[in-house]
């Protein structure tokens, strides 16, 4: 096994690696930048090595600190978790030169697959359905009308080096064509510094479920069944649940057997995932791989029971994999719910602050994965997931009835979150009927005030309780003071006046 | 003491009296029996009503509540009978009346500016997008009205609180 | 299914039961004494109820006033947990006569299984395995000389309304076979107001194995594999893990299916727990029945995936059993360590007060059963079991590892608890290779101090540093000041007469 | 500044220097470079000692330092070298030198008493057993020596922190 990881990243998900380190008995390596000297990350590791300032361009971001530190400290692997440098082939490169282990696919691989365009001519050349489009960059504004003559309105312009909807246009008619040209192409160069562009079909009521693959340098393959990611604002997934409620044994198997062939085709090793895009017929095509651990990996291990950490680790030890396919069988039903430090009432606009009280859930079928605690003081300079809470049930009803139990029981205070969201959403009679589509909370705004409820006026008695309170509060100590204290004399001044004559 | 409590376009009057765990709340010619308890400073309570028990989140901004209840949010403004005679007597500031300030709710770049002075606008209207946290962010007219100013160019970095606009 | 449930508990274990109810969709209704006013089990149901002051007599223990409630707020059915009422057949005969439902078995099956010694005839003539010793009552010195030469030294006496070792002597040679009759009968007679007494061989270098039933009223019983439960000090169980190290297929089946034998003889209905204490030849005998949930039921949860209390709800319902024997399979292994609000460093002294800051466990693996929050007050009033830490592992390395983990990230701060002790435990190499018996606390004092280690020189420098820094942060703050205050006249007319000369 | 800990019996000398996160220990001619942060107040603390990562409980009781590092207790003295001077120059209180006074450690019933005034005992022998919360507690002689006082009886309640006896 290995004998030292260091795990270059932050939050929820350096934590959730290094437990898992922890629990395989291997001594672990934090890097921290200045604002996390206090993180959960920093302290749960056996080392800590501070790497720069808050910004991760000056920390996280910084491979070369990195691999110092590594060496320093005598890792022999280093786990990039997801972001930062999980996908950066010049970091994979540069941790192969200094005889590190990179815990991910090789540079080539992240090459192939970070390049969108390149990605999807490799699937279509390996047999892998692709969402319907161009497969060369759009060269300008002709070509662009020609390709969407050809493939039919409505289309989507994307970037090559894109992912998190940035460089994208949605093309409804060709009057639109030249705008979203232009400004997916500005958006891309400034995101990416590459403004190469390509063309695919808008599909519409489609779903976004995702296939998670192991793979080890053996060239042994498998899939542990779909995530339903559905759920999306602005292209960030809020809520993921495995299975899904479209897919059934067959489509699992034929999903699963494809995104393994696609793995093969770009010999790929370690944990990744490859997206489709599920239209109402249930046909589906590949729309990316993520040559990393996703956030959602969660969810396949509790219907699973493979800890997908604990296999990548064995595997970059150089393992074989433990699992045969037949050894992987789905087991009740895992939902998560991203916990980010968003205000979902206030157009889910991040929220920055300390956390002055934090009280998790727990009991039977809850985990959650956290990189806060309190006293944890949210900035802007990272990612909003703060969180994330996934629940394990036997059915999917058990898991949406416990889910709810579990946002009840969640309680962060100083800073906004998106649990209120989540607990709305699991109201909604088509999320637990499972009708959902990508375009879900573009149609239906889930935290509507459909006016006067029992709630309503259960809220205007708790106000005026806590008002009642605060102010009977207030004289019980002013009395006991005896000084009555400014506030005092005001009020028995006031009550003069207002005396009824 | 009798406390009026607007909320949802509604206006509730209650009594409420007792002390402890035994407060008693009268609403609609009904008795209900309270308990109140913070558990979780600052601003988690647990309420016991005629043996109901609730959580509910309550925050005091100025009079104005704001309540969380199973994840449902809700505005209350409450006065007391004091309060309410004292707002009676009290001649009501009228300058800048009706003036809605918009300020940055955090730091951020400001990336598009969707309206200009004298625009009229509707309640929900986009009015500029702030960039922050890898993430852009619209903020929207919280009421219908007019742009009095614009206080920010496009491209320009703003601190948390900074005044970005004007509406009347 | 049941529609409202009153839960006659406080603590953990009734926050345990409501959130089975919540998964299911049962409304719910608690009770509380004055002192539990904010506590968790009160927040967490559907409906409070106030029902006496701190001291259980007053509350948990009045089943008038509950059975009064249940009505009053419509409930069907009545879960008693452990403790307090749970094993009090008058209760459970009230609630047949006030039309509720009892969770647990019949008030014939309590009584026969609560007094030790009719329990063990019933066994005995079930054809059970039963601890050597006497069937009938002792009835004085010369009977007792007697019976204890006729099972051989050393014995024990103990009383047949016992419970928790009280009334409870062992006697190594007939010279103390007088003193003990009569330490044993006063103890007896002011514990239980009964001084009957029995006798059993001391048997040694014993296991305390328990197996887990469900049985629904159609007849059908199942056991859920075996706990070890060895790890004791003073009768009180520690740490309890599944399965046990002690038990092969063959064994596990045996013992099984005794069980099962056991249960049919007393018409068992419900969740109950036959113990066993097992001889290093693998001997297994029958100690007593436990007519109840068990504190420990949660390490039989995770490695059997059956949730015992959601099959309580489910058989009480009327709904017959939904596992055949065939189904129950062992996987993993769980082990739970009891959190107390107790001092292990000060001889396990109750340990009161109020927590000033909590942080549980969570992570892959990792259960909390909690009663406690933020903020909670713990007295004397009731049982200083404040939570269970529940952990999941593929095996029992992992297992212990991953318990190692979630006890170091367990951080209690207001009150002293039992988790140094854990810690320590865990680290005993005896533990760790399963080498455990009864009296394994008795003979391993696993708190000791060997003397300076690496921890020492960290712990003198961690205290030298926390001095440096509130005298440098003292310093700081007068200055700030201006004003240098009272300290600051002191330190600095100190400081003149040690100026060195 | 020079510090004083004596733990387990041994005396360690340090020089501390430093300020923040930047934090120099000298212990046995060698330098370690320590960040001391308070997590949780009131005591748990994030200490890196020469990028080594600990989660360290410190209470100070009046310059008796408890320490808990995973599980393990430690007490460590702790002096300056100016309260060691100090200390060296003041004199010491001799009434009552030696005198270890046995008080409840909450609030119980005396259940037995074994021992009576004049008694010389063992370290670690019993003394009484107090019972609270169900469980029966035996305190037992954190030294040897000789029993001065007895100040219950058997069948008291006593309250928290009440003297029960005095051991000289």
């Amino acid at each position: 096994m290995l004998k030292k990881v260091l795990v270059a990243n932050r939050g929820e998900i350096a934590v959730r690696v290094l437990r898992a380190c922890e629990e395989l008995g291997i001594a672990t390596v934090a890097v921290y930048s200045d604002a996390d000297r206090n993180s959960m990350h920093v302290r749960y590791a056996d080392e800590a090595y501070n790497i720069g300032s808050a910004p991760a361009r000056q920390s996280y971001l910084r491979g070369d600190r990195i691999i110092d530190i590594a060496r320093r400290a005598g890792a022999e692997a280093i786990h990039p978790c997801y972001g930062f440098l999980a996908e950066n082939a010049e970091f994979r490169n540069a941790c192969d030169d200094a005889g590190l282990i990179f815990i991910g696919p090789s540079a080539q691989t992240i090459r192939a697959m970070g390049d969108k365009l390149v990605a999807r001519r490799t699937m279509r050349d390996a047999g892998i359905p692709v969402v319907p489009g161009s497969y060369d960059s759009i060269k300008d504004e002709d070509h662009a009308l020609t390709v969407a003559e050809e493939i039919g309105y409505p289309v989507v312009i994307k970037a090559a080096a894109g992912g998190g909807g940035k460089g994208m246009r949605v093309i409804k008619s060709k009057d639109e064509v030249a705008g979203a040209l232009r400004g997916a192409a500005a958006e891309a160069r400034s995101a990416f510094g590459d403004d190469t562009l390509y063309m695919e079909k808008m599909l519409e009521g489609i779903r976004h479920i995702e296939v998670q693959l192991l793979a080890d340098r053996f060239g042994n393959v498998i899939y542990l069944g779909e995530r339903e990611c559905s759920i999306q604002r602005r292209h960030q997934k809020l809520i993921e649940e495995s299975p899904s409620t479209a897919v059934d044994a067959e489509m699992r198997r034929k999903m699963g057997e494809l995104a393994v062939t696609a793995a093969k085709a770009v010999g790929y090793e370690s944990a990744g995932t490859i997206e489709f895009l599920v239209d109402k017929n249930k046909n589906f095509y590949f729309l990316e791989m993520n040559t990393r651990l996703q956030v959602e990996h969660s969810v396949t291990e509790l219907v699973t029971g493979v800890d997908i950490v604990i296999e990548q680790l064995r595997m970059a030890a150089g393992r074989k994999l433990r699992y045969r396919q037949e050894d992987v069988k789905i087991n009740g039903w895992a939902i998560e719910c991203r916990i980010t430090s968003e205000d979902p009432y206030n157009n889910f606009m991040p929220s920055v602050g300390k956390i002055v009280s934090l009280s998790e859930p727990s009991g039977p079928g809850v985990r959650v994965d956290s990189g806060v605690f309190e006293g944890f003081e949210v900035t802007l300079y990272y990612d909003p997931l703060i969180a994330k809470l996934i629940i394990w049930g036997e059915t999917r009803a058990q898991a949406i009835l416990r889910m709810r139990r579990a946002l009840n029981e969640y309680k962060i205070i100083g800073i906004r979150t998106s649990i209120p969201f989540h607990l709305r959403m699991l109201e909604t009679a088509r999320f637990i009927t499972g009708k959902i589509d990508t375009t879900f909370l573009d149609r239906i705004n889930v935290l509507a005030n459909d006016g006067p409820s029992t709630r309503t006026k259960l809220a205007a008695i708790a106000a005026a309780l806590v008002a009642y309170r605060s102010r009977h509060d207030l004289i019980a100590k002013s009395l006991a003071d005896g000084s009555a204290g400014p506030n005092m004399w005001k009020f028995n001044a006031r009550r003069e006046v207002l005396r009824p004559r | 003491m009798r406390y009026y409590a607007q909320i949802d376009g509604q206006m509730l009057e209650m009594d409420i009296e007792g002390e402890g765990d035994d407060l008693k709340v009268v609403l609609d010619g009904e008795t209900l029996v309270a308990s109140l308890r913070l558990v979780s400073p600052p601003s988690l309570y647990s309420l016991i009503l005629d043996n109901q028990s609730h959580e509910v989140f309550v925050e005091n901004r100025n009079g104005e509540y704001v309540v969380m209840i199973a994840g449902e949010l809700c505005h209350a403004k409450v006065q007391d009978e004091r309060a309410k005679r004292l707002a009676a007597v009290t001649p009501k500031g009228h300058a800048n009346e009706g003036e809605v300030v918009i300020r940055a709710p955090m730091p951020g770049l400001v990336i598009s500016l969707d309206v200009s002075p004298g625009d009229v606008v509707e309640k929900g209207k986009g009015l500029l997008v702030l960039e922050a946290m890898k993430m852009q962010n619209e903020l929207r007219a919280p009421q219908a009205g007019t742009i009095k100013s614009v206080n920010v160019q496009q491209g320009e970095r703003v601190e948390n609180g900074r005044v970005l606009l004007v509406l009347t």
